[in-house]
């Protein structure tokens, strides 16, 4: 197969008919998109004014040490404007938006990080913006929720199905044949019909192509090694896009391994074997689903990795041996967190705290003259519920208790 | 005989054919038998059978837990295989599955197709595949001399219309409107305008559904298409009233 | 008077004999690195690869058409690793540090910024790390507390005074006079003994030397005015440093007017009438202090801005009239705050939103042709617990309260 | 007479002398009238008052709670000197104050000297004050023939030792260790080096503080400086066991 919007055997649009007008004009615009280089500079530019672009590559020189193997490099996603890769797609797909001349954008969202983005980009923009997200989400994710609301955005919890990522999506879908003539989705990830792989992919790959220069000037020669966390894809795609052709350098995407790969509470699509062929959610790849087709659950202490599917690119690229795929269980995740914030100041999303999970593994096996490349999708900061609660500190459970205390009394 | 052709046989009979929906496994396989007969005894021309699948994506709320809940009570696909090889085989109407394209994927096409036909299944309704995803589909579909089933939106274009009109079979499923299942449609003249876009782009029978919900709603249709689809009401109805709440109300459409 | 370490009649090193010869070091070292290019080079390196310096200028075009006056750009320090200013002098004073061979350094802090900036400083650098915070603010910011003992710095609380800033400071002060050879005190702001408040100017002015080449670019000329927050005045003298010989240039800092100037509850020590001359911490200032010369209480929505003493440097500057200083209520920062995250979907931080209040008020009387600058000094995304209570926001309050249910129940 | 020549007086009859800290309004100016009595009918030989400082950067946890307190109690500058003038009228010894600079500053230097000359006091010690940023305080101090005490630290150099000898009078105050007011000091090897350097950078008599604690401190003390100082210790004291213990506590020390 080599059909339009097929990555080998992976991808496609799968789409209701109401849909089919719009991802025909979707497809035009990104076309034009891509052959216009004004297009791609106005990118820049505003990722550039607006974001920090480019982003450092960051030499840490203290875990190369710890580690005594490879030098270690970070690509620090986590200092883009809301903290996290989830930037570079947003802000591409506003571009878009503004010149199909829609007003209303909508967008999935999981652990906060896209629909934080998404609000972000609807102000900057001046669109009206509805976000869906699980409703266990929103229990989990308050902070993200206040940020979205107070950003002017609608948050709208999902409570069908297991009320996650995955439901997020159908939800928005639902809304999207709904409001199809002025709504836009900006899909968060390199998942979904096409062209959304191929146009997140596009916007995403940014990161890669600086890396490439960074390494050359910080280093003197291509990375080893580049890891990436996997939850849909997209920061992996970003990172690695650039280096696809450059055989020498190995590319290692990191899933979920959750509570570890035998127990089924995971999210790995690639590198387990719970996973089979389906369609689902517009588009056709590995799914953790049952023998009849049905979506099971996941599981990951990272929200942004706990999807059912994976980037059909990513399928394709797995299945032709190009990337290697790795899982970090959620236990290895916060010890990795642990010592990157002691050794080199910087706190990863637990979602990157994969990819330094499999990279810890794998450095010391390398010579002190390779490099590696970790790519940081997201900071660690916002995490602060999640990430105190999984170290279990005491501290901050008084905290809350106290703060709790007063606004009961005030209440 | 063939789905078409059944349906132009009743179309003889009345000014307008009634399609039914039902989510096979909710509330249960003995509420589906019951209500199946209720709707075959108060004149259904055509039962549109949903094997649930966890993502739903063109499905409104009622539809949506419909699903959820089947398969949370244990629905397999082969029991659904299993239970509309028994309603085709009671019961003296077309009977038609509706799924989402990832059970049949999953199941095999092939294999899909000749239980389907071998159960005397008429036709298949698939709402997230387009033509252009589904070669294998539309072909293994024809050779079982099944029906495909495709669906014009208010947004196909003449042309795109057209070109579904030469990939399907049975009849046309005209969405009434944007969105989902189960809310509300007017029946205004934009919505004359895009039904008569229809019939110009084929020469199948053209089935209205999305939101009919009354003998108003069934009324307004008739002139203009040849079959209503009453999907998410009934569900309500059984919710609220029990199975035999279905055969008088059915009656009350026409 | 033009002594060594004073601005006018302002600074000085008013410091216990046991610290003499740590600050002729210090002093010494000082001179050395600012006499040479390398060090500076060595720094800029620094904090283009491990912060993302330079950091962006924006144009805040939604901002502009609503005021309908000058155009309105900000300085994004928010983007800087740890999400604020401070970030530029901990690491220069880190890389001070390793000169002078110290294995150890303290640091107060108020808001935590600092404190967070510093821990992490000492995480990167490899130094032990003590933070002073005054109890009552370890109470009021957690999280930043949580992150600074992640990254294995010691927080301590202090129980002296009014448990807040300034006692920090003056815990820090002992902690210093005990173990002044292998400690060094990473002062936080442009205030305390010479050399701090030169030597704190030094690293922020990298802020203003890039907003300089930035505006040119950007807006083709110089900007009319340039507005920042001043707390001790670093953020605010890193922007004005590159323009204070640029006579066109108007500077004005912005004060925490808290519950309003004519109350008392406040931290406006230069353009209110409740300060005086003064010496403590150090270095001699206008402090808010009563006729006594006992310091006063001060309030501000903001931490960072909730401090007696003000930099010595700007002490002068307000002297010389060449900049100008304004107060902003508590309750108009909360609404710039809304506005800006409605419209440019940016989250300045509560003190930063001191300097957009100001800005907000004057842009309306520039005409579009002239440009000013607001220097966004740091994110607001840290400040949940602050800005939703500040906000008194419901769902943030039931939140807090389920969280805190769950912890009652399993511990 | 000056402060120099009164302890060189007092130091013909003795081994060494005592000086005792206070900080005034704290408890109350009611204990620290009695506290003084006691002080110095058991011999103490130079006492210097607090003025409290909300800001009291060099002093340890004892000191510091003492100063908030006083404040907090509604201490006044007016009130200190009021009671400095009292207490040098009514007892035979030396009387000094410390304070931060700020207290003096903002009192007025000039004012601050001339009053603290007609109270009778004998000397300042202002530990944030070095001479770098103190030329009108030595100046003025010094046409009030007030002496102001200078600081040696450990870490002071023996030039630096000597440029601030030549700054000061009354007597040098040879902060004992690193650190704040409050906790034991050990009086080794180390710092009978110090001690030397000291003795061999100035011809003022050395006064040691920081830390000093009973008996066996000053003992150590003996020889090598001419003034222990005793500071947080009567401060506790009186806390735990009232003024009245202060008079044996002090007869104990020598
Ligand atoms: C910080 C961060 N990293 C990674 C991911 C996973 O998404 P993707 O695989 O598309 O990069 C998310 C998703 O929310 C995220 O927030
Ligand atoms: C974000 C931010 N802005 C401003 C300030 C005030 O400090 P300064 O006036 O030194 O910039 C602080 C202090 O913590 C801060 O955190």
């Amino acid at each position: 197969m080599n059909k339009k919007g097929f990555f080998g055997n992976w991808g496609g649009a799968y789409i209701p008919e109401i849909l089919f007008q719009t991802f025909q004009e979707l497809n035009t615009e990104f076309e034009r998109c891509k052959n216009d280089p004004d297009f791609w500079q106005q990118y820049i530019d505003l990722m550039s004014t607006y974001s920090c672009r480019p982003t450092p590559l960051t030499h840490a020189s203290n875990l190369s040490r710890y580690f005594g193997g490879a030098q270690i490099y970070i690509k620090r996603e986590d200092l883009n404007h809301t903290g996290a890769h989830k930037a570079n797609n947003v802000m591409g797909q506003g571009l878009m938006v503004q010149r199909m001349g829609k007003k209303r954008v909508i967008a999935e969202t999981g652990a906060g990080q896209h629909g934080m983005a998404t609000a972000t980009m609807a102000a900057k923009f001046g669109f009206d913006c509805t976000i869906y997200m699980g409703e266990e989400d929103v229990r989990r994710q308050r902070p993200n929720v206040f940020w979205m609301e107070k950003m002017g955005a609608q948050v709208i919890p999902v409570t069908d199905g297991s009320r996650t990522l995955k439901d997020a999506i159908n939800a928005a879908f639902r809304d999207w044949v709904t409001n199809v003539d002025n709504t836009h989705y900006v899909f968060g990830t390199v998942c979904g019909p096409h062209p959304f792989p191929e146009m997140v992919g596009w916007f995403q790959s940014i990161i890669g192509m600086e890396a490439h220069k960074q390494i050359l000037k910080q280093h003197g020669r291509m990375p080893a090694r580049i890891y990436a966390c996997v939850g849909g894809g997209s920061n992996a795609m970003g990172v690695f896009k650039r280096f696809l052709n450059e055989p020498e350098v190995e590319l290692i995407g990191v899933e979920a391994g959750g509570h570890g790969l035998q127990t089924g509470a995971h999210a790995a699509r690639l590198c387990s074997q719970d996973a089979s062929a389906g369609v689902a959610q517009g588009y056709k790849t590995m799914f953790l689903q049952d023998d009849d087709g049905q979506m099971k659950d996941t599981h990951s202490v990272a929200a942004g990795l706990d999807y059912v599917g994976v980037s059909p690119i990513l399928a394709d690229l797995w299945e032709q041996g190009r990337v290697r795929f790795e899982a970090a269980t959620d236990k290895e995740v916060m010890s990795a967190l642990d010592l990157t914030m002691k050794k080199e100041g910087i706190i990863p999303a637990l979602e990157s705290a994969h990819a330094f999970v499999q990279a810890f593994k794998e450095a010391p096996l390398l010579s002190g003259d390779e490099a590696i490349i970790i790519n940081m999708s997201g900071r660690g900061d916002k995490d602060i519920f999640t990430i105190a609660h999984a170290f279990d500190d005491p501290s901050w459970k008084e905290f809350i208790i106290e703060r709790a205390r007063e606004y009961s009394h005030y209440s | 005989m063939q789905l078409e052709q059944q349906l132009r046989e009743r179309l003889k009979q009345k000014e307008i054919l009634l399609m039914t929906h039902i989510v096979l496994g909710y509330p249960s396989f003995e509420a589906n038998r019951e209500v199946i007969a209720q709707m075959v005894a108060a004149g259904v021309d055509c039962i549109e059978m949903q094997i649930p699948f966890s993502e739903p994506m063109a499905d409104g709320p009622v539809i949506l837990k419909a699903n959820q809940q089947a398969i949370t009570a244990g629905t397999r696909v082969s029991n659904c295989l299993a239970f509309g090889a028994e309603m085709a085989a009671t019961h003296d109407i077309p009977f038609l599955y509706m799924t989402y394209y990832n059970i049949i994927f999953k199941y095999g096409e092939q294999a899909f197709m000749e239980e389907a036909r071998q159960a005397g299944i008429k036709g298949l309704i698939v709402p997230d595949l387009p033509p252009e995803e589904g070669a294998d589909y539309l072909r293994l579909a024809k050779e079982n001399e099944i029906a495909p089933i495709l669906i014009y939106a208010p947004t196909s274009t003449d042309k795109r219309m057209s070109e579904l009109a030469g990939h399907g079979a049975g009849f046309i499923y005209c969405v009434a409107r944007r969105g989902v299942t189960g809310t509300k449609s007017e029946f205004g003249e934009e919505f004359n305008t895009y039904l008569a876009r229809c019939r110009a782009a084929t020469t199948l029978p053209l089935a209205v559904g999305f939101g009919i919900q009354d003998r108003e709603d069934v009324t307004a249709l008739k002139g203009k298409a040849d079959m209503a689809v009453i999907g998410s009401r009934t569900i309500k109805l059984v919710e609220e009233h029990g199975p035999a709440a279905v055969g008088p109300f059915i009656s009350s459409l026409r």
